[in-house]
């Protein structure tokens, strides 16, 4: 059974219950770091880390922390991590640290990390909730490459550094302003419900379909 | 009963604190003197690329303006070369750190920012060397619009760049030989 | 001095969580709630759907009625049986038998098959097409197709196809949602046993039912005479089942002229 | 700086929401009905105000005499969440309905970036006690300010008909842009 858990539990990070398409966390981040992909790889492989760590000892301490003080414990351990990490990282990658570096402190302020531990780490054993914080990290991450590549192609007329305006066309600088950011969310977000609605309406037609019928119609 | 129950709060509060603490001293008693260690490299490799030809810089002491951190004097074989102001300046999304080099006749001869939070992608362009280069050989106080257009979109960020260097320019070292 | 590098934060830190712990614990001690122990037992003995067939907002709130002693165990209909009698034996009373029923759609008239009076352009909500002139179509009793049933159903059973509201079987838990939502009162609880159904539910004469939709019940009560044990009987131009009566013949189907007298929940043909 | 100064430009001018783009989680999450959207502003504005206070002190006071700088982030993460904690315990007992409204936005509030991003600019700005407390209230307001606007906005919405897929949160996304474009008019003025 558990087998079954990971997988499903995967596809759930990513698309059935994606942190920011469908459970609409960690915007501040998703805004603030998606104006190029490069800034959005580096934000969301940095918070897939920081997220399985928290997520391995907030669900090992779950007997000890009693429920009054529960959000500050949480918020203790995950703050704890990302400094450390920053800390480690500025002294012996400094070069990984000039390009993540801006992100780090970020991760402290992103709800999805808080939202996991409370929601799931809290209430699963360490193994689970190792996999939650990478399924939902994964997600993240998938979620941040795909606005990132928007609005950095459409904002900056360029991929990942490489200028694809080629002179012929002016990159709109809105969508590197926040402002942008919000509509090429709520854009993105909405192409996503309609293929999730799509992709239901077919798997519920076939089932119609072969209740009917009897058969499964391919 | 109750007793009991202060104590487990309170005192699972506080290991847990105590532990993070702990964990974060150590880390910064082991990283605090090696991140020091890279900056300090880092600012020699800025100087390095201002002053090309540069063999030795050396902390010039002195009461300066604040947002100023130090003055570094500049030599090439222990022949005076100019100064490398490493100064602070308020930008769009907190301190830019910069080093603005100033060559004997007092013009600036190149600009470098070490450290910024400004927003990836707008005000960062600001911090580029391309946008940089265009203030070498300016000799007296700049006003963004008439001297130099800022960055559409990051007007705050040029303007921190621009102050910076006008700082650095209002201390007055040119033609000034270090005194050693 | 290195080791005082490492203790001060500890120190201070030990201080901080300390302090802020101890109000905390305070806090919570100070500010604690007053909660019946039955309470969480029973939340977890219902489903926990929050549909509000019972009557009140949500499991939990059925839940504090119950320990108030306000409402009876059996009234959670999604649950059955199985969770009447759990919620019994946690408040030590005696659970009654619930019957599981499923909602119906009393009307069988799509947009395409009805005449309308005006074409309704405003919010896409029944409660307010009703309030113009009590809804677009020529029959009083006809459904406006704007899913304010189907908002509310918690099971997504409910499903609008071309200006008419459709409940599939499977999904349909008989919570009774809907049945409260729907501005017209056409959805009927029909017991899980019962598979027939008249899915009409005016009661104008023969010749003003023709005018308003192709699908209309007459009153012509053939049905009436085709039906052995008299379980369907029409009053005032609309034919109806006594459920305890009948006995599933679809005698009254097969005779049925209008062939509105259908099978629950008739499977929708793709 | 004096102290309607400062106040106008925290609740206008570098509103949190529109134009420093911090606290979009409970904004976007809370904004359904204006009445859970002011229960919300009034606990924000609750935390950042005893919050700027506490940070200040805990700043001033443990961490620069003992060279501490570095702890800055965990120790004020840790004073917000214990007071977020109790604001928690203090709805659960006296307004159990706004409790229940706001949800798992409530403790997400710790993870705020406007709470946690008032308190480090006040000490980026160097602000007085009275100065950083007033930044942390008018901030607070404006995160109220913001969230009621929207509210109204997104009850309006309820009713229109959009897209099927635009339904819900993508049309309250587009909305919030538009509302921070014309936020960004602000940015032109400096106080």
């Amino acid at each position: 059974m558990n087998k079954k858990f990971y997988i499903e539990h995967l596809k759930e990070g990513l698309l059935t219950n994606n942190p920011t398409f469908v459970q609409l966390l960690g915007m501040c981040p998703t805004l603030a770091v998606t104006t190029s992909v490069s800034n959005s790889i580096g934000m969301g492989l940095s918070a897939t880390a920081v997220l399985m760590f928290s997520n391995l000892f907030i669900s090992l301490l779950r007997k000890f922390i009693p429920k009054q003080v529960r959000i500050a414990a949480y918020i203790v351990i995950i703050s704890g991590f990302v400094t450390a990490i920053e800390l480690l990282l500025h002294a012996f990658l400094p070069s990984l640290y000039a390009s993540l570096g801006l992100f780090i402190p970020l991760i402290v302020v992103n709800c999805i990390i808080l939202a996991r531990a409370e929601a799931f780490a809290s209430k699963n054993g360490p193994l689970r909730s190792l996999w939650d914080g990478l399924a939902m990290g994964l997600g993240f991450t998938f979620a941040l490459i795909l606005i990132g590549s928007v609005r950095e192609i459409l904002g900056a007329g360029s991929i990942l550094g490489y200028d694809l305006t080629f002179g012929v066309w002016q990159p709109a600088l809105l969508f590197i302003m926040p402002a942008g950011a919000f509509i090429t969310l709520g854009c993105i977000i909405a192409a996503v419900t309609a293929l999730r609605r799509a992709a239901d309406a077919r798997v519920k037609a076939k089932e119609k379909t072969a209740r009917v019928t009897g058969k499964e119609e391919e | 009963m109750k007793m009991k129950y202060y104590l487990k709060v309170t005192l699972s509060l506080l290991l847990i604190c105590m532990a993070v603490a702990g964990l974060l001293a150590a880390v910064n008693a082991l990283t605090v003197d090696i991140i020091a260690a890279n900056a300090q490299k880092e600012r020699e490799k800025a100087v390095g690329e201002i002053f090309s030809d540069m063999t030795s810089m050396q902390d010039a002491e002195g009461e300066w303006l604040n947002g100023v951190n130090t003055v570094y004097a500049v030599y090439q074989n222990d022949v005076w070369i100019g100064y490398a102001v490493d100064l602070d300046s308020r930008g769009y999304g907190g301190e830019i750190n910069m080093i603005v080099g100033i060559g004997t006749d007092g013009t600036v001869c190149g600009v470098r920012v070490i450290s910024h939070s400004e927003t990836p992608g707008l005000g960062s362009r600001a911090t580029l060397s391309d946008y940089l280069d265009n203030f070498i050989g300016v000799g007296e106080r700049l006003t963004v619009k008439e001297d130099v257009d800022a960055i559409s979109g990051a007007t705050i960020s040029s303007k921190a760049v621009v102050d910076g260097i006008n700082l650095a320019l209002s201390l007055g070292l040119g033609g000034v030989e270090a005194h050693e | 001095m290195q080791l005082m590098d490492i203790l001060t934060p500890i120190l201070w830190f030990a201080l901080l969580g300390g302090v802020f712990g101890l109000l905390l614990a305070i806090a919570a001690r100070v500010f604690a709630v007053k909660t019946d122990p039955r309470i969480p037992q029973m939340e977890e003995a219902l489903p926990g759907a929050n549909c509000g067939g019972c009557g009140y907002s949500g499991c939990s709130a059925y839940a504090e009625a119950i320990a108030k002693g306000e409402a009876e165990v059996n009234l959670c209909a999604v649950g059955g049986t199985p969770v009447a009698q759990r919620l019994a034996a946690v408040m030590g009373v005696e659970a009654g038998e619930i019957v599981p029923h499923r909602a119906v759609i009393l009307c069988s008239a799509e947009k395409s098959e009805a005449t309308m009076k005006y074409l309704y352009e405003g919010a896409r909500d029944c409660v307010s097409a009703t309030r113009l002139g009590a809804g677009e179509r020529l029959c009083e009793k006809g459904c406006i197709g704007l899913g304010s049933c189907a908002a509310v159903c918690a099971f997504g059973a409910i499903k609008m196809k071309n200006g008419l509201a459709w409940v599939d079987p499977e999904l349909c838990t008989g919570c009774g949602t809907c049945f409260k939502a729907c501005p017209k009162h056409i959805i009927r609880m029909v017991p899980v046993k019962n598979n027939y159904v008249v899915s009409c539910s005016s009661t104008e004469n023969g010749k003003l039912t023709r005018l308003a939709c192709t699908k209309g019940c007459i009153g012509c009560r053939i049905c009436e005479k085709k039906c052995e044990v008299g379980a369907i009987t029409v009053t005032d131009n609309l034919a109806s089942i006594n459920y305890d009566l009948c006995t599933n013949c679809g005698a009254c189907a097969t005779a049925c002229p209008r062939h509105i007298i259908v099978t629950v929940g008739k499977v929708e043909l793709v | 700086m004096e102290i309607f100064a400062l106040m106008l430009s925290a609740v206008l001018i570098e509103n949190f929401i529109f134009s420093r783009f911090m606290g979009c989680c409970p904004f976007l999450g809370v904004s359904e009905k204006p009445s859970t959207a002011v229960g919300m502003g009034m606990a924000v504005v609750f935390v950042m105000t005893l919050s700027s206070a506490l940070t200040w002190a805990i700043y001033y006071l443990i961490l620069v005499p003992f060279h501490l700088e570095y702890l800055q982030t965990i120790a004020f993460i840790l004073a917000i969440a214990a007071l977020v904690q109790f604001i928690e315990l203090f709805l659960r007992r006296f307004v159990p309905a706004l409790y229940g409204a706001l949800g798992i936005y409530l403790p997400l509030i710790t993870t705020n970036c406007a709470v946690l991003g008032a308190a480090l600019i006040n000490i980026q700005q160097g602000y007085s006690f009275l100065e950083s407390v007033i930044f942390g209230c008018s901030a607070g307001l404006g995160f109220t300010l913001a969230i009621v606007i929207f509210a109204g906005v997104r009850q309006k919405m309820t009713f229109c008909n959009p897209p099927r897929a635009f339904r819900g949160f993508p049309l309250t996304l587009i909305a919030a842009g538009l509302a921070a474009m014309a936020f960004s008019g602000f940015s032109g003025l400096s106080m």
